[in-house]
């Protein structure tokens, strides 16, 4: 069922885009994602000019569904997750933004998807689709402190274990030992 | 001359096995006993024994030995020191040994005496460790038992290899 | 010339320390090891009487000998290595699987 | 089968670890063959190696937190710290990704010095990832000989640009000033002797049963799990992938450069050997390209005095030697980044470390390491 | 009586004097060919183009700290430098450098060499278990493996031979090569001993128990200061004395060529310099195998190859002498 549509959808963005250059970059994905996950796509920025910049605003709740859709898909077929990140926007309202960028060998294209959460949300992890997002993700958990459902190992990589707090949010500070709560380990901590 | 070294390498014997006897740690226990193996060669070596000399440190030392440090280390030896040494029934065990002593030493002291002995010429003095000899012995007349003690040791091989390994499949 | 009462008994006296430490000793390896030192003794005795008797027939048993050693280590040590994985024993009245 | 881990077992009963067989190997951070502060937690059952776990982290720095609070311009000698292997591959993605914020007009000259600069890096990593690979194997001659190439081309980056290992060579909007005529001769001529000093390398390995019976048909991994784990460089091209950015995502002067991308077939130890090998002569016929092509004319287009790029978000990647080196850039309008990601090759692909050796031998997983080629300062950024 | 003592005395120590010295200056000359083949100069600045180089190596070897491991067990972690270094050199004493110029001969001579020699394993596995070290148990294990695995295939190459001299006795083997080295009769089984003797002196491509970028150093991870010296010492003793029975056996002792009035001692090194070259030559060259792979070309190949080469020379034996 899924496959018959997206076959069809994809034949006619083929078309679509010899046709129509004048439409902005990725609508072809954006109508493959929309006719399959309908109000999954948030809103979507790009450059007028760069195919590579496109950029999904996910809902949380399809992630998981519109990335397998994604990788599966052969007119999306973006078999490689290269890179998996977060920013923080102290301001907003959903602070939080993690970024994955995608990248179809077949078609040599990029996509960005986003989500934007709230501080404490969780994020339901990716790894199962795709492997590479184990350690980044592990990565994300330990610098900005966003924890993902289903990750198989969640602990911290960069940092030891017993560092208190996420140096990648914009409030932590840069000078002083401000909130890094960090304890030294008790000798038995250290001695095993 | 060859007496006093006898009498070395029969101290050094006795203290080495007594002390491999009586170690708590396995590994120690080995390494006396491969001392007691160095001493025993010495003894061969005077006995005229070259050739069974060099095939103690050969076979033995470097063999055997070997493999039983190897499976030593392979096992976890560090808590057995740790724990009790020597059974309940040591008591009874050293009256064994001593028993056995005293009937081993009234059988030597009379030995001589006995008819079995008696027919042999005394003192022939020896042959000295003539390795042709000896191969053309084990080859010639001892053909039969070195072919059984092939074939043992065969059946020894296969034998550790189906308990040692974990499963036969892998 | 050492004498052969000499040999003998150095080989008596190896015998019985290898019985002692057989009958004495939990651990199992070391019981192997004083096994070892008893089929050694005999060496002794069989050497001994070869150089005694001028023949060769002492030291071919005594080579069959480290021969039949050398066989009762591996499989000794494969059954203990065996014992220790499956169960991690090492003293000998623990294996009583089989005791009546 | 090996137990040195079990001192807390009791004296009777039988164990109820399962795991007791295992023993545990802590190789590194300071072992001879992790190359740096790479620290592997290995277990192992015999020689057999059942499970891998990475710590990483021992040169963590912050960079990307750094590169938040500084300018655009003072990051660029950051990004020499990142793969100092190949310092000026990592300059050169930094530069194009702040430069994508913009419309700049690049001048030709500056395209083609970059990436005769960016090959020479590539050039300059490979020789050291070869000579330390054949190390850890055991080949100690293949070290000393690649070590003898790569001091002829840092010190081609010194005539260049001052320095030889963190040269900082490039700035945003070009170079800071054309380079000597005597780098663009000495260029020329380490590139007419190298060929064969790659034959030379390759008469030491190629064909040597020794290296093959190492390599062949270890840490083999398929195109897919490859791409699963978003292994990319050397790695996914042995495994019969076509994926180099410098073919897929053109940029500098790589549009006009006429050179093949090498790929394997079995995404073993080995093909990543040929690969990369195969690389440096690409590498050395790129490099004679762009002296040959070299246009006249200035190196730097005319730029503001304060670097302001505008508000806006960028993913830029290029083909480091080790994989895809890139940065996603957050700008907000003013002098300093809003948000800077680096894209580590090595981090990601040494992710891919326990999918590549579960189940090899101990010796295996130091060709394995070796294999990926990664450097640390770039891992743990 | 005394007399005897005295001179048996002498030899042994201007043997183990002379063996000390080559053995030290091997460090410098292997330092000197591989430097060389990287294209470098090795050792320049201790005397004369380096010459004074082991000196001060070993200076500075005996006046390291000498560091016991606090988890060790003391007694065996002193006893295994000890254990490795003294059969090492035992071995010299029934080999033969010249017409006159051994210390003893005895006619179980080179099983002798293979029964001292095959001691040395004891050592390793000393160091290994006694410095309480993962990487040294290792290295260790691996050690005793290979060394109890290629010194059958050592023993069983050298039978060959063995069969044409019909003597264990080294000078008679040596004597029993006047008119052809027995490499020309027994190629098959001089191979053999050579991959057999790289393995059992743990040189490259066998070099496995001390293989550096896995186990660090191997079994004498945890070893310091002269000890550590012992250790190497002793490998290059082994090298040495092994070098010396493949010449024995198989390249006519100390016997040169005909018409080239040279002493035996002189061929003798003119030999030894020529295998011990092709040793280094190798470590410069190979990589190393994998402890899989090595036991699977001990066993597979070599084993099978050295004992249809006893079948063969028994058969042509019997057949055409």
């Amino acid at each position: 069922m899924a496959d018959e549509a997206g076959t069809t959808e994809s034949n006619g963005e083929g078309s679509a885009e010899t046709e129509a250059p004048k439409t902005p970059p990725g609508m072809d994905l954006r109508n493959l994602v929309d006719a399959e996950f309908p109000g999954a796509v948030l809103e979507q920025s790009a450059y007028e000019d760069r195919e590579d910049e496109v950029t999904f605003v996910l809902k949380v709740d399809y992630l998981l569904r519109v990335c397998e859709y994604l990788r599966n898909h052969p007119a999306a077929s973006f078999k490689i997750l290269t890179d998996l990140t977060a920013a923080h926007y102290l301001e907003n309202e959903e602070p939080f933004q993690v970024i994955y960028q995608l990248v179809s060998v077949d078609h040599a294209r990029l996509l960005r998807l986003k989500m934007k959460i709230r501080d404490g949300q969780e994020v339901p992890s990716v790894t199962e689709i795709w492997s590479s997002a184990n350690w980044m993700e592990r990565e994300v958990y330990d610098l900005f402190g966003i924890s993902f459902a289903g990750h198989p190992d969640l602990r911290r990589i960069l940092l030891p274990e017993d560092w208190g707090s996420h140096p990648f949010r914009k409030d932590y500070p840069l000078e002083g030992r401000g909130e890094r709560i960090y304890s030294k380990p008790t000798r038995k901590e250290s001695g095993e | 001359m060859e007496l006093p070294f006898f009498y070395l390498f029969s101290v050094g014997i006795i203290g080495a096995s007594i002390l491999m006897v009586t170690r708590a740690n396995v590994i120690h226990a080995a390494l006396l006993l491969v001392l007691t193996f160095f001493f025993l060669s010495g003894v061969y070596v005077l006995a005229g024994a070259e050739f069974l000399a060099v095939v103690q440190i050969l076979l033995y030392a470097g063999g055997i030995m070997v493999l039983y440090l190897f499976s030593i280390m392979l096992m976890s030896v560090d808590v057995a020191v740790r724990l009790r040494q020597f059974h309940r029934q040591t008591i009874f065990a050293m009256a064994t040994a001593v028993l056995l002593a005293l009937e081993i030493w009234m059988v030597l002291s009379r030995g001589t005496s006995y008819p079995a002995f008696k027919s042999f010429g005394w003192g022939i003095g020896a042959t000295p460790g003539n390795v042709e000899a000896l191969g053309s012995v084990l080859y010639t007349q001892f053909l039969f038992p070195f072919e059984v003690a092939s074939v043992l040791l065969l059946a020894a091989m296969i034998g550790a290899i189906v308990l040692a390994k974990r499963t036969i499949d892998r | 010339m050492v004498p052969l009462s000499h040999y003998l008994a150095l080989g008596a006296i190896m015998f019985v320390i290898g019985v002692a430490g057989v009958l004495m000793r939990r651990n199992a390896i070391i019981i192997l090891m004083s096994i070892e030192l008893m089929l050694n003794a005999v060496n002794i005795t069989f050497v001994g009487f070869a150089r005694q008797l001028g023949d060769l027939t002492g030291q071919v048993f005594a080579i069959f000998v480290i021969t039949v050693a050398a066989a009762e280590a591996a499989v000794g040590l494969a059954i203990l290595i065996a014992l220790n994985r499956d169960r991690t024993i090492l003293n000998v009245d623990e294996v009583n699987l089989l005791k009546w | 089968m090996l137990d040195v881990e079990s001192s807390q077992r009791v004296e009777r009963g039988p164990s109820t670890v399962p795991g007791t067989e295992d023993l545990v190997i802590n190789m590194g951070p300071q072992h001879p063959s992790t190359h740096g502060v790479l620290r592997v937690i290995l277990k192992m059952d015999g020689e057999t190696v059942t499970d891998v776990d990475c710590d990483i982290g021992y040169l963590h720095r912050g960079t990307e937190k750094i590169g938040e609070n500084i300018t655009y311009t003072m990051f660029i000698p950051y990004t020499d710290r990142l793969d100092y292997i190949a310092a000026p591959s990592s300059n050169l993605a930094w530069v194009q990704t702040v430069e994508s914020l913009f419309d700049w007009e690049i001048p030709p000259r500056a395209l083609f010095i970059r990436s005769m600069v960016a090959e020479l890096s590539r050039i300059a990593s490979h020789l050291l990832w070869l000579a330390t690979h054949a190390l850890d194997i055991g080949a100690m001659t293949v070290f000393l000989w690649c070590f003898r190439e790569r001091e002829m081309v840092l010190d081609l980056f010194e005539r260049a640009f001052g320095a030889r290992l963190t040269v900082n060579a490039f700035r945003l909007g070009g170079l800071f000033q054309d380079v000597p005529q005597e780098f663009l001769d000495d260029t020329r001529a380490f590139i007419e002797i190298f060929p064969s000093r790659i034959d030379d390398y390759e008469t030491l390995l190629t064909e040597n049963r020794i290296w093959l019976q190492r390599t062949q048909g270890v840490g083999v991994i398929s195109a897919e799990d490859a791409m699963d784990l978003a292994l990319t460089g050397p790695i996914l091209r042995s495994t019969g992938v076509q994926w180099d950015l410098r073919r897929a995502k053109p940029y500098a002067a790589y549009p006009f450069l006429d050179f093949v991308v090498p790929v394997g077939e079995n995404g073993d130890v080995y093909d990543r050997y040929l690969v990369r090998v195969e690389e440096m002569r690409q590498s050395t016929r790129i490099i004679e390209q762009c002296l040959d092509m070299l246009p006249d004319g200035p190196v730097s287009c005319k730029t503001p005095r304060t670097i302001k790029p505008p508000a806006g978000e960028v993913y830029h990647s290029i083909e480091n030697p080790k994989g895809e080196f890139g940065f996603y850039l957050v700008s907000d309008g003013t002098e300093t980044p809003y948000r800077v990601r680096i894209r580590p090759p090595s981090f990601i692909n040494l992710a891919g470390l326990k999918k590549l050796s579960v189940g090899g031998l101990l010796a295996d997983v130091i060709a394995i390491i070796g294999s990926i080629d990664i450097v640390l300062g770039e891992c743990d950024r | 009586m005394i007399a005897e003592i005295i001179a048996a005395t002498l030899k042994i120590v201007l043997v183990l004097g002379v063996v000390s010295l080559v053995v030290a200056y091997l460090t410098y000359l292997e330092r000197k060919i591989i430097g060389h083949i990287q294209m470098r100069l090795g050792p320049m600045r201790v005397g004369w183009h380096g010459l004074l180089q082991p000196i001060a190596d070993g200076l500075k070897l005996f006046l390291k700290e000498d560091i016991i491991p606090s988890r060790a067990d003391k007694i065996v972690f002193v006893i295994a430098p000890i254990m490795v270094l003294v059969p090492a050199f035992v071995v010299y004493s029934v080999l033969p450098f010249g017409p006159n110029f051994y210390i003893t001969q005895v006619n179980v001579g080179l099983f002798l060499v293979l029964a001292v020699s095959s001691l040395g394993v004891f050592g390793i596995v000393m160091a290994g278990w006694a410095s309480n070290s993962k990487y040294s148990l290792l290295g260790a294990l691996r050690g005793a493996a290979q060394m109890l695995s290629y010194e059958i295939f050592l023993g069983f190459a050298l039978i060959g031979p063995l069969m044409l001299a019909g003597s264990l006795n080294l000078q008679n083997i040596v004597q029993a090569q006047s008119d052809v080295w027995f490499v020309f009769y027994q190629p098959l089984a001089f191979i053999v001993f050579f991959i057999a003797a790289l393995a059992e002196t743990n040189r490259v491509p066998f070099d496995l128990p001390e293989a550096e970028t896995e186990l660090v150093a191997g079994f004498h991870t945890e070893y310091s200061g002269m000890k550590f010296a012992f250790f190497f010492l002793a490998e290059y003793a082994n090298i040495m004395a092994v070098s010396t029975v493949g010449i024995a056996v198989f390249f006519g002792g100390w016997k040169g060529i005909p018409g080239i009035p040279l002493p035996g001692l002189v061929w003798y090194l003119l030999k030894l310099g020529a295998i011990i070259f092709v040793f280094i030559w190798i470590r410069a060259t190979l990589p190393r195998y994998r402890y899989d792979q090595l036991m699977r070309i001990g066993w597979k190949f070599m084993f099978p190859l050295v004992i249809a080469n006893i079948f063969l020379t028994g058969l042509v034996k019997l057949l055409f002498l």
